[in-house]
């Protein structure tokens, strides 16, 4: 019997596999779900898992395999920007379907990728907003890890915090190398810079591995939130599973999901996870749910179109809804990225996040941020302008 | 009693010994001599069971050893001061004499007087790195460790190489001594002719892997040994 | 025995063989792939060729790694450095050749710079517009570091593990030096999306099999290179500063020139593997730099066999097709038992590697000790005794 | 109950305060946070106490608020226990943020600055020190004229110094001995409050804060060298940790030992295992997927607390197990060409790696500090943590410990033998098999019980050893391979030189600069920093 | 000869070498004359090898000149260069190039090029080859030719040492202990072939072996504790009460 086939392209072995594997576990419950309800087009789904071990030209080449070789409609996948940026020409060339579902740093709309996770001005802006407005935040520690997305964000939110009157000298950036573990200089820093007498936070892009010793750190020098508060964009259910919480009590993390989030949809969502991976410990996060998110619209899409042909799909992508698990409907933009609520969540003891703030109604992502000189006049349109780099001052697409 | 029965020994393809057999008996010096390269650092080494023979028996003491490890053959009281010295060069000398002790009961872990009475330097220099010491320095070390043993059967390969005169002498007077105890067999290999004739109570010849000519003190012929030698 | 250290003697019967057998490959996978249509049966896909390129390319890199440690002993934990180096230089030449097309338009800045809010062109990307420039660089840049560090390490008689640790430390200084955004390569996300090179697209089924081929190529020139090199007195002496090097010195031969004029030529080689194999998977980014890869390509020639050439190759090409199989399907999830157990199967049942270990059972056969298959242990090769004769 | 009639007035304003708590607005709770704190009513401290702790919950439908104690509700006004107890849907628990736990704690403090024991005084002086909150200076004043304890004492003086100093309408004189008092204090947080005076300060107030602050900022800077130092030791010490089990089987066996950092991973999920089994009080071993498995339950009594006294020998005796199967199974038959061991314990670091992700998952594994590794204390200016700390002595502690038995014991002499001549060592009666098990073993499990240490640090997780190999192998080689002094000298010196880098080169540049200085110093000296010197060595 | 006529060709002047404080050369003096073969006797470690050592570059003196054909100072050059000049060495322990065959192993120590420039385009002479031979002959191991020297007996590696230090066709040879392990025929035999090579060139020889240093018959210097002890022929060293207490014992 002849089945419609989703690639997988996650990393289940190197230093990424902390991350992705969990994404793999969704993707796989989805399908069989999907199949349950008859399929799609009267088919059956078929998963194919390829890892790409944290390697980044393997990426390329995994994803040139599942779309020639093993022939797949659609692939989900990638955690990182560079993995990525290494499977899009392949998408490119091939003209196939990726959906990516990891906050990123913009700066990019492609016709054959949808951006299922969050843009720049989904995560980093509210969560700056929240602080100046609830906290007072005035001085700012932008704290990273060496490499495009947090390099690029800070460029944004920089640029944001000046706009809205912070002084340069009260903005101190800072990047470290991956899998950064020995935090006591940098927390050290961070106690300085916040005793100036002006109310000091910590906007941390800091990625992957480096976190757990950082919050570690965090708690034995004693950096309570009530003092300088963390929020964090790269940390989740998943990475707090690493670490005690009670010390951290009110650090924040900004997202657009939480599990901790109370509504039926995450409910019974998070009961067939956990029964899924027979696991009842197992926690969600929100790259989880933009897959979710994402698989659900590409469903409607292929539906719609009635046929999984890239081009036709592609085309019928944009103005698909689907239900986010936190109570709202998520549409696919013709920027092919997707509009999202955003939560401002404080770390509560048992490792979930207490959602403290959230967004009236649901943001609309952006390719191009306003706030660098090279995309302020860039637009995304691939339904009218057919263009992922329109600039609205020359009228010409291809930047 | 050491018993060797027609033993065959191999490098990968290549024979180095061919059927070689050889007596020793405690209170006596067996020399094996021969030219470069003819086998008899191989025979040793499948006395200790440095390298395992193909053929033959290797009898000590009444059983077959062929089959054991070498660390067992020692506690069964072979010692063994190879050709090079093969000392443990980055321990102390002293370490290096200790290093012997493995193969005694607890209670008779010492080093035995004789061994400083017969090299002094080695008592000056005991907390000196082995690989430190001049290379006759290091062959009476080799020789005291095996001393420590306390051997039944001690296999010397050509101890004299590179040591001063007056040593050697040392190194003959201790090897008589040892013999003159009664209780260990010495096999002595040499180059050093005159020095084996002095000591041996039994010569065996050997040429390309075999014993070619073998005698008893007593029924000796200098002149079929030479010729031997020199064959 | 007249004709010991000449060309000829490089090109043995072996040497022509495998020659032959590259060549054959170079001509017949893209002949397969362009001139077959995709439904005949031994239609090569164009994923292939891409992915054979690269075995290939690797098998260059693993190439230039046995010259150093088969013969001579070097053993180089940072190789990968001078490969990604070579592949900074294509790829930089690439980013250029993108131009205009670029998301932001810049028709002189690459896009990565446009979004830092560069304004001009940094110094070390002068030039890499022109084709002759860059493949000057591809050679000059990784010889030059090599030229620079193996200078200093050797002339301080540097070797062992310390040698080893200090080329480690340097690719990982490079790696780190190559994730920052200010160093002005692209940071972590690296070179990519290119487009043409010599005005051919990139991602043309005709360039890719033109690529191909001039991987073939390379590797082919480079094994000539090595085998002219070992076959030759220099190669005795390379196999002889393995052995003992400070006796080689009491004979008279300067050590470090040896050491500094055969790493040079191999960091120059891995270079050339490097910038072949950017435009053939895509990106270059500082993840070649790391660490890990470069122990891996050691191992791919351990695993083929240390000291024999065809043994690097065929290594390379084994231990990434094994990758490229046990990362895909039903394995997926244990293709590290797999390959973990690849490579202490082969230490402990091929300790000479995969060709050494034919070549020594040959050996044995033959009774003569071969050239290209010197014991690297030192351990006994079966001989017939002397006395035997 | 007594005090509902004493002040009709006082309840209903106590009354009104709590109705804010119904509105689920951060901005009412906090409104109403800090009239409790302001007011001074006796019941305020329980309920301001019960919203810290998560306990207090609204009932809009009944527009009352109720205190959580335990199971049994209380009604915040009386006090009394609600029965029947509203159903659980209709409650609301009054949630908090960080603006809200400040203004908790604020209020807290004024509430128990006269509370009998004097630990709570203290705290509560330090709170009303940190929040600055005008409206608790009749009370701090209150309070200091009563005090005994010299401790709350002064830290009472130090909280009124600090309002005074933000308050402007606070006499100039009282101003500037504020000023010096926070001088005399001289940490971060004296600077924090005199370089941010408010606008409209009087400039002798503002000269007097200005010099105060320079003066502060002077003193902390040579703090500063010395919390660098401290830095680059506990640095240190976690890279000896890390290495020390390398400097045995790399260092004394020669093997290069490339999955010596899985040896380490294994010892941090031996602490998990060990703390996963002290929190279910019982030890369950389960093969995934195939349902066979066992519990064996554990005493109740271990705590967390224990965790660490359990895991370091268990983590010793579990990875030296597995390092003496690995030799037994591998290394025994290569000894004699050790870049074989490069490939070969390459491939077994790939397959524990990955059989590690198998049995545990690929995420992150907590592992506690136990309380007494948590928090830190202040030496002067100098704030040390104790996990730190004693990661510092366990580093040492096994250091000397492997050092003595190197050096001492029988079997310390025997591993050497071994390691420098295997043939020979057999022949002097050494049983060779067994001791390079035990050697392999010993390193092994030295790296297993760093991995107990680095588990308080750092991730668990299955790449846990690949983060420490590369630093491990340099550390080895740095210091000079076979010399454990050599290691112990070398961590310490890069740990060091690194802290002393991060700070001005960022922690980036810093490494590259590390990186790049032992290249160059091996150049200097090609053997190490405690190279072995003489003919011994080339023997 | 006369060594105030004749510039001497090794010079070393109250060289010292310490090693962790101990003296193992202790301001020791030696002059050896073009074509002179002299004999160096001592206790075990009297420095003799250490001596060596210093002279091929492989060991610096802390103090002392060492000069070498009146006008290199070998003190101030690295082993490869000095090697050049023309002093060859046998190791006290044999070392050969274990991978290389017995000839390969005389074809890298023959006199020629040394250039790492030049090796790759470097072709054998039918002189050379020649030569080869006839070492090989010399040293009895032309039936051995192929085979790996890592296979060799301890003594058969011995004799390929000789052999290389012949092909390398220096001016000075220093030779560490040459008969150790020989048997008497071969000990002569050396002795016959040392005074053959010191027809043309300079010869320093160590040994324990006093026949030997008697078949020599050259002058004889005897070392101790780092410093010369005595000089001169065998018979006048020999009757030196010293000499007989420290090295040839009763
Ligand atoms: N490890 C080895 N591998 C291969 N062949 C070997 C090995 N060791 C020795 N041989 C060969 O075996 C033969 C016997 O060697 P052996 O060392 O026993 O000789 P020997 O009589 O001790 O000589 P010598 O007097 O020179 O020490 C020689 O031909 C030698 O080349
Ligand atoms: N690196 C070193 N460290 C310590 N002591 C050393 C070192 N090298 C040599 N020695 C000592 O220097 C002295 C001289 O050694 P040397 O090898 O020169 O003696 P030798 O005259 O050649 O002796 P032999 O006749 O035994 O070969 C010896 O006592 C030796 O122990
Ligand atoms: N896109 C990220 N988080 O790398
Ligand atoms: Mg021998
Ligand atoms: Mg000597």
């Amino acid at each position: 019997q002849e089945t419609i086939k989703v690639g997988i392209l996650h990393s289940l072995s190197g230093t990424m596999a902390i991350s992705e594997t969990t994404l793999k576990d969704v993707m796989l419950m989805l399908i069989e779900e999907q199949n349950k309800k008859g399929g799609l087009l009267g088919k059956k789904l078929e998963a194919v898992v390829v890892d790409p071990a944290s390697n980044w030209p393997l990426f390329a080449e995994k994803a040139r395999e599942l779309i020639t070789k093993d022939k797949v409609s659609v692939v989900f996948g990638c955690w990182t920007s560079v993995s990525r940026k290494s499977v899009l020409p392949v998408f490119k060339e091939l003209n196939s379907i990726l959906f990516y579902p990891v906050q990123y740093e913009g700066e990019e709309s492609e016709r054959n990728v949808f951006y299922t996770g969050a843009a720049p001005n989904q995560q980093a802006i509210p969560a700056v907003d929240y602080l100046m407005k609830e906290e007072k935040v005035q001085r700012w520690v932008l704290e990273g890890t060496d490499y495009v997305y947090p390099r690029t964000t800070n460029k944004i939110l920089e640029a944001y915090l000046v706009s809205k009157g912070v002084k340069p000298e009260d903005i101190s950036i800072n990047y470290t190398p991956f899998g950064h573990s020995d935090w006591q200089t940098r927390v050290a820093e961070i106690k300085r810079f916040g005793s100036a007498g002006k109310k000091t936070a910590v906007v941390s892009t800091i990625n992957g591995d480096a976190n757990v010793p950082f919050y570690k750190e965090l708690g034995n020098q004693g950096v309570k939130a009530t003092d300088i508060p963390v929020v964090a964009f790269s940390v989740g259910e998943e990475e707090l599973a690493g670490v005690d919480t009670k010390p951290l009590l009110g650090h924040l993390a900004a997202w657009n999901y939480f599990q901790s989030i109370d509504t039926p949809d995450n409910k019974a969502f998070i009961e067939k996870w956990k029964a899924f991976t027979k696991n009842p410990k197992r926690v969600s996060n929100d790259p989880m749910e933009a897959h979710v998110v994402g698989f659900a619209m590409w469903v409607k899409a292929v539906e719609k179109a009635g046929t999984t042909d890239p081009d036709k799909v592609i085309d019928a992508l944009p103005g698909t809804t689907a239900p986010n698990l936190t109570g709202g409907t998520s549409e696919m933009l013709p920027n092919h990225h997707i509009t999202k609520p955003v939560f401002i969540g404080e770390i509560k003891g048992d490792g979930q996040f207490d959602v403290v703030w959230k967004t009236e109604g649901l943001v609309p992502g952006e390719a191009w941020s306003k706030y660098l000189d090279g995309s302020k006049d860039l637009v995304a349109d691939w339904v009218k302008l057919k263009c992922g780099n329109y600039n609205s001052k020359t009228q010409k697409c291809g930047g | 009693m050491l018993n060797v029965q027609s033993i065959d020994l191999y490098y990968g393809a290549a024979q180095a010994l061919r059927g070689v057999s050889l007596q020793a008996e405690p209170g006596k010096v067996t020399c094996v001599l021969g030219r470069n390269g003819v086998g008899k650092t191989s025979l040793l080494r499948a006395i200790v069971g440095q390298h395992a023979v193909r053929a033959g028996a290797i009898e000590w003491e009444g059983s077959d050893i062929a089959g054991l490890a070498p660390d067992r053959r020692a506690r069964r009281g072979i010692a063994y001061v190879p050709q090079g010295r093969e000392i443990f060069p980055l321990l102390t000398v002293q370490e290096n004499l200790e290093t012997a002790f493995a193969a005694l009961p607890r209670r008779e872990r010492s080093i035995p007087p004789d061994v400083f009475n017969l090299f002094p330097v080695l008592a000056d220099m005991l907390r000196r790195r082995g690989g430190d010491l001049s290379g006759g320095q290091q062959q009476q070390l080799a020789i005291g460790r095996a001393m420590v043993m306390r051997p039944r059967l001690l296999l010397l390969d050509e101890p004299t190489e590179g040591i001063q005169p007056s040593i050697i002498k040392d190194i003959g007077r201790a090897i008589a001594y040892l013999r003159d105890l009664g209780g260990i067999a010495i096999v002595l290999v040499e180059q050093y002719l005159d020095f084996a004739r002095e000591l041996g109570d039994h010569f065996a010849v050997m040429d390309r892997g075999s014993v070619v000519y073998a005698a008893s003190r007593a029924d000796l012929d200098e002149g079929a040994l030479r010729r031997a030698l020199a064959l | 025995m007249t004709e010991l250290f000449m060309i000829p003697r490089a090109l043995d019967r072996g040497t022509i063989v495998f020659l032959a057998l590259l060549g054959a490959v170079a001509i017949a996978v893209p002949l397969l792939n362009l001139a077959l249509p995709d439904s005949s049966p031994l239609h090569v896909p164009t994923y292939l060729v891409s992915l054979f390129g690269k075995y290939v390319c690797f098998a260059l890199l693993a190439l230039s790694i046995d010259l150093i440690w088969g013969y001579c002993g070097i053993l180089s934990l940072g190789h990968g450095a001078f490969f990604a180096l070579g592949g900074y230089a294509m790829g930089m030449y690439l980013m250029r050749q993108i131009g205009g097309r670029g998301v932001y338009g810049n028709p002189l800045l690459p896009d990565f710079m446009v979004f830092l809010n560069w304004k001009e062109l940094p110094l070390a990307w002068w030039g890499f517009s022109s084709f002759p420039y860059a493949m000057l660089m591809v050679l000059a840049v990784p010889g030059l570091l090599a030229l620079v560090f193996g200078w200093f390490a050797f002339r301080s008689r540097v070797t062992g593990v310390y040698f080893s640790i200090i080329t480690q430390a340097m690719t990982f200084a490079l790696l780190l030096a190559f994730f920052r955004n200010d160093f002005g390569f692209g940071g972590n996300n690296g070179l990519t999306d290119f487009k043409d090179i010599l005005g051919f697209n990139v991602q043309a089924d005709g360039t890719r099999a033109a690529l191909f081929a001039t991987s073939c190529l390379a590797l082919m020139l480079g094994y000539v290179v090595c085998r002219i090199l070992v076959a030759s007195k220099f190669g005795m002496v390379l196999i002889a500063i393995r052995d003992a090097e400070a006796r080689a010195r009491f004979l008279g031969y300067r050590v470090e020139s040896y050491k500094l004029a055969v790493f040079t030529i191999s960091a120059c080689m891995a270079g050339v593997a490097g910038a072949l194999y950017v435009p053939q998977v895509g990106i270059i980014n500082p993840g070649e730099f790391s660490p890990a890869n470069s122990i891996e390509a050691v191992i791919w020639v351990a695993v083929g066999g240390r000291g024999t050439l065809a043994g690097a190759v065929i290594g390379a090409v084994l231990v990434n097709y094994a990758k490229t199989t046990f990362t895909s399907g039903a394995l997926a999830p244990y293709w590290l038992f797999l390959l973990g157990g690849l490579f202490v199967g082969v230490t402990l049942w091929l300790p000479r590697g995969i060709v050494g270990t034919i070549a020594h059972w040959r050996a044995g056969r033959r009774i003569t000790a071969t050239e290209d298959a010197p014991d690297p242990s030192g351990a006994a090769v079966a001989t017939k005794p002397q006395a035997a004769e | 109950m007594l005090f509902v009639g004493v002040s009709a007035a006082r309840a209903d304003a106590f009354d009104d305060t709590l109705q804010k708590f119904l509105t689920d607005s951060y901005t009412d709770t906090e409104a109403g946070v800090t009239a409790l704190g302001a007011g001074g009513d006796v019941r305020a401290f329980a309920v301001v106490k019960a919203l810290q702790d998560g306990r207090l919950l609204a009932d809009p439908a009944a527009r009352r608020v109720l205190i959580d104690d335990g199971g049994a509700l209380k009604d915040a006004a009386t006090g009394a226990v609600v029965s029947p107890a509203p159903p659980p849907a209709d409650l609301k628990r009054v949630r908090l943020n960080n603006r809200l736990r400040r203004a908790v704690e604020a209020a807290l403090g004024a509430l128990t600055l006269r509370a009998p024991d004097p630990a709570r005084r203290l705290d509560a002086a330090q709170a009303v020190f940190k929040s600055r909150d005008a409206g608790a200076l009749p009370a701090v004043e209150a309070a200091l004229s009563q005090e005994t304890d010299t401790r709350v004492k002064s830290a009472l003086a130090m909280a009124r110094a600090a309002i005074l100093i933000t308050s402007p309408d606070a006499p100039e004189a009282a101003r500037i001995e504020a000023v010096g008092m926070l001088r005399e204090r001289g940490d971060q947080s004296a600077l924090a409050l005199l370089s941010a005076l408010p606008p409209g300060t009087p400039a002798t107030v503002q000269g007097a804060a200005d010099s105060a602050a320079a003066a502060i900022r002077n003193r902390l800077q040579i703090w500063e060298t010395a919390q660098n130092a401290w830095y680059g030791v506990s640095l240190g010490s976690v890279l000896l940790l890390a290495a020390i089990g390398l400097a045995i089987t790399f260092g004394v066996m020669g093997v290069i030992n490339m999955a010596h950092g899985e040896m380490v991973m294994l010892g941090a999920y031996t602490t998990f295992v060990v703390q996963e089994a002290i929190r279910q009080k019982a030890f369950t071993f389960a093969i995934p997927g195939t349902g066979i498995g066992f519990s064996l339950p554990l005493p109740a009594a271990l705590t967390l607390d224990w965790s660490l006294p359990i895991a370091v020998p268990l983590a010793f005796v579990v990875t030296g197990m597995v390092g003496i199967l690995i030799e037994k199974s591998v290394i025994r038959f290569l000894y004699g060409r050790p870049l074989e061991t490069l490939l070969a314990t390459w491939g077994i670091s790939l397959i524990l790696q990955q059989a590690v992700r198998t049995a545990f998952g690929p995420t992150n594994k907590e592992v506690s500090n136990p309380s007494w590794m948590s928090g830190a204390f202040e030496l002067g200016q100098l704030s040390i943590t104790y996990n730190r700390l004693w990661i510092v002595c366990f580093s040492l502690a096994t250091f000397a410990m492997l050092l003595a038995m190197l050096r001492w014991t029988r079997l310390g002499l025997e591993m050497r033998a071994v390691t420098q001549n295997r043939g020979m060592a057999a022949c002097v009666g050494i049983r060779t098999a067994r001791i390079d098990a035990l050697t392999f073993g010993l390193g092994s499990g030295i790296a297993g019980i760093a991995g107990v240490a680095l588990s308080q640090i750092d991730n668990v997780s299955p790449n846990l050893g690949q983060s420490y190999i590369i630093d491990s192998f340099m550390v080895v080689v740095f210091g000079g391979v076979g010399n454990l002094w050599g290691t112990l000298v070398g961590a310490f010196t890069l740990g060091i030189a690194n802290k002393f880098l991060e700070p001005f080169a960022g922690a980036v540049l810093g490494k590259i600069a590390i990186l790049v200085l032992i290249i160059l110093f091996i150049q200097r000296r090609p053997r190490g920093l405690f190279a072995l010197k003489g003919r011994a060595v080339e023997a | 000869m006369d060594l105030r006529t004749t510039p001497a060709l090794l010079y070393l002047d109250a060289v010292s070498v310490s090693f962790d404080g101990f003296k193992a050369l202790n301001g020791l003096s030696l002059t050896i004359a073009p074509g002179e073969m002299r004999a160096i006797i001592g206790p075990n470690g009297a420095g003799k090898t250490t001596m060596m050592d210093v002279i091929t570059g492989k060991t610096r003196p802390d103090e002392g000149e060492v000069l070498f054909d009146g006008s290199h100072d070998l003190t101030a050059l690295d082993e490869a260069s000095i090697a050049v000049l023309g002093i060859g060495r046998k190791f006290q322990k044999p070392t050969v190039f274990d991978s290389h065959t017995v000839e390969d192993n005389l074809r890298l120590a023959l006199a020629g090029d040394r250039r790492a420039r030049t090796a790759v385009a470097w072709r054998e002479t039918a002189a050379a080859r020649e030569r080869m031979s006839s070492i090989l002959e010399t040293i009895r191991l032309t039936a051995a030719r192929s085979r790996l020297a890592g296979n060799l007996s301890h003594g058969q590696k011995q004799w390929l040492e000789i052999g290389m230090l012949l092909a390398q066709d220096p001016k000075l040879l220093l030779v560490d202990e040459p008969v150790a392990g020989m048997t008497d025929a071969e000990t002569h035999q050396t002795a016959e072939l040392l005074r053959t090579i010191n027809v043309e060139k300079t010869v320093v020889v160590v040994e324990h072996d006093m026949t030997f240093v008697r078949a020599l018959g050259v002058k004889v210097t005897v070392l101790h504790e780092g410093r010369v002890l005595a000089e001169g022929s065998i018979d006048q060293v020999s009757e030196n009460e010293r000499v007989v207490e420290v090295y040839l014992g009763r």
